[in-house]
């Protein structure tokens, strides 16, 4: 049973997606990620078997799990629960030893993180009452101008004169957009506007941890191009994004599992 | 059996009590519309959040029902009511009950705080009055706590007597003044303002402008004027005298508490403290009489449990300084504790600073304005972070939670400068939250445990890397 | 030809003033990072918001870019550097500049009022700073106005000259001092405070206790004193006599303008006016010198519009008064003309009451005190109201827009007791509306089009009801 | 030419939909209503187009139009433009003369409206800084619980114990409800607990113009059963919804342009 006993898993359920890694020793074996839907704990359940499935292994298989994000504490099956904070810092430190801050943005929240030098939290900094540095503002503005979530960034890479954004609020900024598209303004500069103002805005908020080399964003808007490119012209300094980003949280929990065996 | 029985009983009232007072009790329900299920709940809540198995807590849960009783009723039963706004100058209120106390027909105290605590907290049933505080013009989002929002939505709901006196009070904040001003045009009663500026250059306290002492105990004396003119009331140096030690013994007893508290692990829960230490806030009645005994139960119970090793968090757990207890909700004290986090103290229980003040005043207008002053949080931004910083230095903590209410100016200008200037002075990690003194509408209970479990990660890794321990 | 010309050419400057400015001209916009195509946008925005047909108004705006090349300048013009926070204490600051006058060697000035107006209001280029505000501590939803969002995050970009002296007002609003208070901890400047609280009982206006003019007093003589012993600047009775009288001189001017602009049709536009208005609230420089006469030139242009029957609404338009000429943007200002709306005066420039002040101050300080606290708006909610609804009385509108700072504490507890006090009083008309000084991030125009056009309709509907019209 | 020349039409475009009424002096001969989309121009001459067609008329046959809603000003064929907040009341008070009170709640803002004795605007409030009291908010809720927009309503008159639905802002009232969703409540009490608040809310808003009997309720919101509940249990009168409640600001646009003429 020694082998099996090397074999731990990560849950990241958030908001929008419920994401799995398995690990084996330092080596990722299987990953996934599917929409949390209605019920995070049968989000929970079916990301984890649909992992397992992939390498053909049960449950009874994995010798830790740990849980983390928005809905960690659903995750019945869960040996521990950490924040997802945490475990984007483990994440990005098994990735990129050198990084030293990690910019987050999820469905419901961003975050930004400085890592300890033992892979651990720093100092952070989550968004407060204010929801208009998140993955849910882009994604009602991509539907106020009909347009798929997964295409606005690249959309707004071709913005060569981006709107000026100007509402801090969700809401407003809404209206802003309908407004704008009434003017016949193209569907590109407001796209690279909304990225723009989005980025200033998560970069406010990180300047309390500040931005130390290296810098790595994950989380789901991170696959996001418009946002990558927008940030690093606000904190002005190259920004890497992992291959998947948006199961760095996941891969930190079970980094922290893999420590517990 | 009476549909509140139970609860009362739970708070520590005795059976001939609670026959003894049955008018004023079912009144009191009657007049804030709590019924069965209200009872219900507020047994539910009770259970889950307070250690009701100590007695000092029950007896102090007991004393806010006093206190709440005593508030609602004081015109019904023909007393002279006089508010006062918050943050309180309870130094001066409790020398105005203590003058008052031979005849006892005096209401005097800060009735957003009672309400905070016994609608919002036990019942959960503040947000009617703050919505009426906002169809008042005390709408979310426009710089108005919920302080202001609960008074004058409670006056207008006909909850609370109209006071025959209201005592404004600015030295802090500019705006509970206007509160009052809206309330007396309201319902026409009368205001006495306690003014004072809280702007003094950075870097200055414990140093200050003598003038504002002067013009403050300029203020208090119009004030005592006043209330000799309208009520009879003198206040002499023996009521300011004796007034004075029965509330320094009230708060010396809450600081031998507290040094219980700090014993690791730690003996009592944030929800637990808290009720005993905004006892000495929000009411200047029913706590001077029974508060003292009610603190010296508890420390009695607290000692045991220290003695026995009983801690709210396991040993070693990190160690955190928290601004000011929640008014929002019981709920977000525990989660300190839950995600592991010790408190072992708030900052209003920060031993002073060892400077005296700087002029000697001598009549009890300015000694009580000099007080004040010296507090640091009423002298300036710099004051009240120097205060705190220097508390810091002498109490063992791991890390600060600097909550404050985001729609308090004076905290929200303060709290980015005091995360700067103690992050230099002592090095504590420190978080940031934002919150109101009662507002569970406005925050997001899940982002808010994630961000005080961050914390409490944070807090332990530093522990296991500076003992070069890995996780 | 240099990129700045053509724009300072628009606002009245000759060609000569332009060479012999241009080291200034381009430092200026060095440092606030203006370029030819900031010039544009702002040429673009000045045809499309002003009457620049009109001298007056030419000059007005060459006025506000001279105020610019002043503030920015300032420091290393070598001057000394005063700055005075918002709502600004005005006449005294006028005085500070008459005094410093002969040396021209001072800035004396409310830096907040000339960036919200020239990078703002002409540029629409403060989001940076604001921003940068924000990022110290002034987020927006926590009772800051942008007002102290903008000095502060300019002085942390550095294109604000960090001043040898700050004087800090709280006589109105407690936020400006703690804006201070974090300039000073970051910057080292010096601050005074002219404190005072804005706190009387409800219905005591002209009334007041005295106290309080002693105690301003006390602050503005401690200001004096500073002033003698820091820069030598001597306030004596001759100073502010003859100060005093160049101000009223330039305020009577304005009021001259504005009884032509209360012809029907009325014959400027808000937008035109608020320049002028504004003038005086933003500064104390160059607006002494070169103001009186750019009102004088506009109001012998707008007497011919008057004579002409020209109007920027039809004859017969429904009246309004407005409350405030909006900072945030010249667009607002001109909606409430474009839904047909004509404004003859806005609340700064209603006659005073006839009543006289209550008590015989004569020191300088005292009656420097005196004034502000009888000025109504620095007395109470009441006092400002009341003043509010005597004026109303003498001025024939047909309704009134209170639109005030969402982020203003004073404000936004006086909106509601102002609609129902002046509904009683006047039974006019009134629209509430949410703003801020310069916010154009956080209102949604056409929702606030919406509002005042539906205004609009309803004033027309009610004239013609009025009348026995149908509409 | 006298019967054409008594025609006229009322375009409302809103931020949701786009509304058109065809008027013959007191009588609604044709109405129609489609979504807004992309661009408010184009749904403006869809819809114009889509009600003439219904009577077999053509733009010549209308002797006057006037255009109202948030996207009134894009409609380049009206011969005037009129807010709706007039024209709710017009069209409320052609069909309940003795109506004092309008609450109009649409996609992007809430109106309280007392209607004068002529059946113009006496007094109104718009909501300012805040959606929550809006079509959007509602709108928003549903989503999150994967729910239809056209049934929340009745499925909330089956909440037999509301949920207390206390946060104010729009996003925060989203995490609340994937709270009480993770919390196994039931949708019944979630949609019930949503009604409740968002009625409140508007309530609060309209105590400044009062409500005077009787209350009419319009605006594509007044369709939903189950704000109409709400609302008259919080106001404490009944309310009355006309028969096509989203066409009243198209109706009340047709009757001032029939004044016109």
């Amino acid at each position: 049973m020694a082998l099996k006993s090397k074999i731990v898993a990560g849950i990241d359920i958030g908001a929008a997606t419920a994401k799995a890694v398995i690990l084996n020793e330092s080596k990722i074996i299987a990953s996934h990620v599917i929409p949390t839907g209605e019920s995070v704990k049968k989000a929970a359940e079916s990301v984890m078997k649909q992992t397992l499935d992939k390498e053909g292994l049960s449950m009874n298989d994995i010798s830790y799990k740990i849980a983390t994000g928005y809905g960690r504490r659903a995750v019945s099956f869960a040996d521990e629960v950490i924040t997802e904070i945490s475990c984007h810092a483990k994440g990005v430190n098994m990735l990129m030893p050198d990084a030293q801050t990690v910019i987050d943005i999820g469905g419901q929240d961003s975050k930004v993180i400085e890592i300890s030098k033992d892979g651990n939290i720093g100092n952070f900094v989550m968004n407060d009452k204010c929801a208009a540095g998140t993955g849910r503002f882009l994604e009602v503005m991509a539907r106020v101008l009909d347009s798929n979530i997964n295409e606005i960034g690249s959309i707004s890479l071709n913005g060569n004169e981006p709107c000026q954004i100007s509402n801090t609020c969700t809401v407003f900024a809404e209206s802003e957009m309908v407004t704008l598209r009434a003017e016949g303004e193209t569907r590109e500069n407001i796209f690279a506007g909304i990225h723009s103002a989005m980025a200033h805005r998560v970069v406010i908020m990180g300047n309390t941890v500040g931005f130390k080399k290296s810098v790595v964003f994950t989380g789901g808007v991170a696959r996001n191009i418009g946002m990558k490119k927008f940030l690093q012209e606000r904190v002005g300094m190259e920004i890497f994004v992992p291959e998947k980003p948006q199961i760095i949280g996941a891969l930190g929990a079970a980094i922290v599992a893999r420590n517990k065996i | 059996m009476a549909f509140y029985k139970e609860l009362l009983t739970l708070c520590a009232f005795e059976e001939d009590e609670i026959a003894d007072q049955k008018q004023r009790i079912e009144r009191t329900f009657e007049i804030l519309g709590l019924g069965p299920e209200d009872m219900e709940r507020a047994i539910e809540r009770i259970n889950k959040f307070y250690a009701v198995e100590l007695l000092g807590v029950r007896k102090a849960l007991g004393i806010w029902f006093k206190e709440l009783f005593d508030l609602v009723l004081a015109k019904e039963e023909g007393k002279n009511v006089i508010y006062f706004g918050y943050p309180p100058p309870l130094l001066i209120g409790y020398i105005i009950k203590y003058a008052t106390k031979p005849g006892n027909d005096y209401y005097v105290g800060c009735p957003e705080a009672v309400l905070c605590q016994v609608l919002g907290q036990l019942f959960d049933k503040l947000n009617p009055v703050l919505e009426a505080g906002e169809a008042l013009g005390f709408p979310p989002g426009h710089g108005m706590c919920s302080m202001l929002q609960n008074r004058n939505g409670a006056l207008d709901m006909g909850i609370l007597p109209v006071p025959d006196l209201a005592i404004g009070v600015s030295y802090y904040c500019d705006m509970g003044p206007k509160a009052d001003e809206l309330m007396s045009h309201r319902h026409g009663n009368d205001v006495e303002y306690l003014d004072n500026s809280m702007d003094s250059p950075w870097g200055t306290w414990p140093d200050y402008d003598p003038e504002k002492i002067k013009f403050m105990a300029a203020q208090i004396n119009k004030l005592f004027k006043s209330l000799k003119n309208k009520f009879g009331i003198e206040i002499t140096d023996e009521v300011y005298e004796k007034g004075n030690e029965s509330i320094m013994q009230y708060f010396m007893a809450v600081y031998g508490l507290n040094h219980h508290i700090s014993a690791d692990p730690c003996p009592l829960s944030l929800a637990d403290a808290q009720l005993i230490l905004n006892l000495g806030v929000g009411s200047t009645g029913v706590t001077i009489d029974e508060g003292f005994e009610a603190v010296q139960i508890l420390t009695k119970e607290v000692e045991k449990r220290v003695e026995e090793g009983y801690g709210v968090v396991p040993k070693g757990a990190p160690r955190v300084l928290i601004y000011l207890p929640s008014f929002v909700d019981p709920a977000f004290n525990n989660l300190l504790n839950e995600v592991g986090l010790a408190v072992p103290i708030t900052a209003a229980l920060l031993p002073p600073p060892e400077t005296p003040p700087p002029y000697p005043f001598t009549t009890i207008a300015e000694k009580l304005a000099e007080r004040m002053m010296y507090s640091g949080v009423f002298h300036s931004a710099y004051g009240a972070i120097k205060f705190f910083a220097e508390g810091l230095k002498s109490t063992k903590v791991d890390g600060v939670i600097f909550n404050y209410q985001h729609n308090c100016r004076p905290c929200v200008c303060r709290s980015k400068l005091s995360k700067d200037y103690l992050d230099k002075e002592t090095g504590l990690p420190m978080l940031l939250l934002e919150m109101d003194f009662y507002d569970n509408r406005n925050y997001s209970a899940s982002s808010l445990q994630t961000r005080l479990e961050a914390f409490a990660e944070m807090l332990l890794a530093k522990k296991a890397e500076a003992n070069k321990g890995i996780v």
